[in-house]
């Protein structure tokens, strides 16, 4: 048992040195392009740390945005960063211009202090603290589901998770705002991206449907499974896939608005039943958050995708030059 | 310990073995495309010899199932992933190699 | 040490890493990068103090709070790069002025 | 058997900290990419141990999103990201 111990504790250790490691290399690494690399190896074991916390539903939505979706966000913006120089943008993009010396000593010994601050205060914590884990164990059973992180986030906080609705429309709205054109890639670039692609696509779309539903009594959920919508519409979006007619542009953005418009119409109506916000009656209640995650995951996938895409999508032949 | 439990602890210790050597292609070896064949190759097949380990410790055939899922996707999206950086590299003129 | 205390000091130290780098490098990109190292720093300490509870089931509140966290940073991590993209284009560089 | 798959998956995330050096070396940027590519193999080597060690089936779930996510981000290296010439060479 000693040794057991040993082991996994060996492996916490350096698991968290690398990840303190890999931290400071991406933060102080001159070439960008190294730097988001390294980014994105540190999602990667950020998952890892995520599993070793018994948090499998935290790493799952870490594994979904960490390897489809930021790893792409960053290498594209990286790669559309000053286009004037279009060759040399990525290798020489350099960030070589820090603050003056007296800047970073004051700036480093002041985080010094916050570390420190920080660290007592963790280390003054009880070791053992119940939390709000009594609370939601005892009212696990009017909640509809079976996974308590899902009841926490559909249930019991269903306000947090409507307010998230929120927030992603208000950024998918910022960065139209932006007036950058979206960016699309060529088609056909290669036959065995157009099989992968082709292949991948509708495997992914079922994991997604899979880990909504097992949401309800095991790891996994609306956020999850709408991150993994998003990565398929970034991995359609590489492969060159455009949208053909008319109807789609406004299915796309109708997509888009139902996850929020469902939770408000929801928050709504249980207002006018129960009295109260999002209180669901707990006889239908596992169905009313079946079709809340449903709308909230489409939601979500098509957002995320819709931020990739970088600006409002356009039709094929709105071609501007 | 059964001989099953032997059997899977070779093949475990085989994978791993593989993933060093991997890992060692890649810091080792001269140029793009040799340390992408070391990766590819040698990674994929030290994942399915540790899955073919775990898979023998099962007692579910629907987990051995998703396993093998698992194993098929690394080597599919691996091979098709090296194929991409292989054709890229050799498009924009990445040299090769030459004693 | 238990794993809690560990991998909640090692969230300090992501946090203050994060926080360093985005006072002292000018470039958006690392200052985004930094704010995301920093947002990982604190759902590591909000996880690895929810496994106080007990060895088996730790606290569900916390999770909950980390999942919608991390969606929010990828979402606003998007706005950030299209903002950056907009002064890039605008302005040629990717810094802001200096007025101090 | 606990003992031994904890200690592989130790083993594991070590050989990974070596495939680091890669991603901090270069010399170019393919490199870096496929030193990531490596992270991303070698961590569904480690859930899955782990699984089996913890005995959590759920765990599964995660390497199996990591086996069919992780093309994206190289994809979007190969068709975005890469530059149209590589400037630094091998230097060996």
């Amino acid at each position: 048992m000693e040794t057991i111990n040993l082991l996994i504790w060996s492996f916490d250790a350096l698991l968290g040195l690398c990840l303190l490691w890999l931290a400071w290399r991406t933060l102080s690494a001159p070439d960008l392009y190294k730097a988001v690399v390294l980014f994105v190896a540190f999602g990667l074991l950020m998952t890892l740390a995520w599993v070793r916390l018994d948090a499998p539903d935290v790493a799952l939505a870490e594994a979904a945005i960490g390897a489809g979706l930021t790893g792409a966000l960053l290498l594209s913006a990286l790669a559309r960063l000053d286009p004037a120089v279009d060759d040399q943008s990525i290798v020489t993009q350099k960030d070589n211009r820090p603050k003056s010396e007296s800047v970073q000593w004051a700036a480093f010994m002041s985080l010094i202090l916050v570390a420190i601050g920080l660290g007592y205060s963790v280390l003054s914590l009880p070791l053992k603290f119940k939390g709000l884990s009594p609370e939601v164990t005892e009212q696990l059973v009017n909640s509809g589901v079976e996974n308590p992180v899902t009841a926490v986030l559909l249930n019991f906080r269903g306000y947090d998770t409507l307010l998230e609705m929120a927030v992603l429309l208000i950024a998918l709205l910022g960065v139209w705002s932006t007036g950058n054109k979206p960016k699309y890639d060529k088609p056909f670039s290669s036959p065995v991206l157009d099989f992968l692609s082709r292949l991948l696509t509708p495997i992914l779309i079922l994991v997604a449907a899979y880990l909504l539903w097992v949401g309800a009594h095991a790891p996994g959920g609306a956020f999850q499974a709408g991150s993994i919508l998003g990565a398929v519409g970034v991995l359609l979006l590489l492969s060159g896939w455009r949208l053909q007619k008319d109807s789609s542009l406004l299915l796309i953005r109708l997509i888009l608005l139902a996850g929020p418009f469902a939770f408000v119409a929801m928050a709504v109506i249980t207002m006018m039943i129960e009295g109260q916000l999002l209180q669901y009656p707990p006889a239908h209640a596992g169905l009313l958050i079946l079709v809340l995650e449903t709308t909230a995951t489409l939601s979500i996938g098509a957002t995320l995708a819709a931020l990739f895409l970088g600006g409002p999508p356009h039709l094929k032949n709105e071609e501007s030059p | 310990m059964t001989i099953t439990d032997y059997l899977s602890l070779t093949l475990m210790i085989t994978g791993a073995i593989f993933f060093l050597a991997g890992t060692l292609g890649l810091l080792r070896f001269p140029d793009v495309y040799t340390r992408l064949h070391a990766l590819t190759k040698a990674d994929n097949l030290g994942l399915g010899l540790i899955i073919t380990g775990l898979i023998l410790q099962l007692e579910s055939w629907t987990v051995a199932g998703k396993l093998i899922l698992i194993w098929l996707l690394v080597l599919l999206a691996g091979g098709c992933v090296a194929h991409l950086i292989a054709r890229g590299a050799l498009q924009r003129n990445v040299r090769l190699w030459k004693r | 040490m238990t794993p809690t205390l560990l991998f909640a000091l090692v969230g300090i130290g992501l946090f203050s890493l994060g926080l360093y780098a985005l006072i002292v490098h000018a470039h958006l990109l690392r200052k985004i990068l930094a704010i995301n190292i920093m947002g990982s720093g604190v759902f590591l300490i909000l996880v690895a103090l929810a496994k106080r509870t007990s060895e088996t089931t730790p606290d569900p509140v916390p999770h909950a709070m980390v999942i919608t966290g991390i969606v929010v940073a990828v979402s606003a991590t998007a706005l950030a790069l299209s903002i950056m993209l907009k002064l890039n284009s605008e302005t040629g560089c990717a810094e802001l002025p200096d007025d101090v | 058997m606990q003992y031994f798959y904890i200690a592989l998956a130790l083993f594991l995330l070590l050989n990974l900290l070596a495939g680091m050096w890669r991603i901090l070396r270069g010399p170019s940027v393919t490199d870096r990419m496929l030193a990531a590519q490596l992270f991303s193999t070698t961590s569904v080597a480690i859930i899955l141990l782990l699984a089996q060690a913890t005995g959590k089936q759920h765990l599964y779930d995660i390497a199996l999103i990591f086996a069919l996510l992780t093309a994206v981000t190289a994809i979007a290296f190969v068709q975005r990201a890469w530059p149209s010439r590589e400037i630094k060479h091998d230097d060996h």
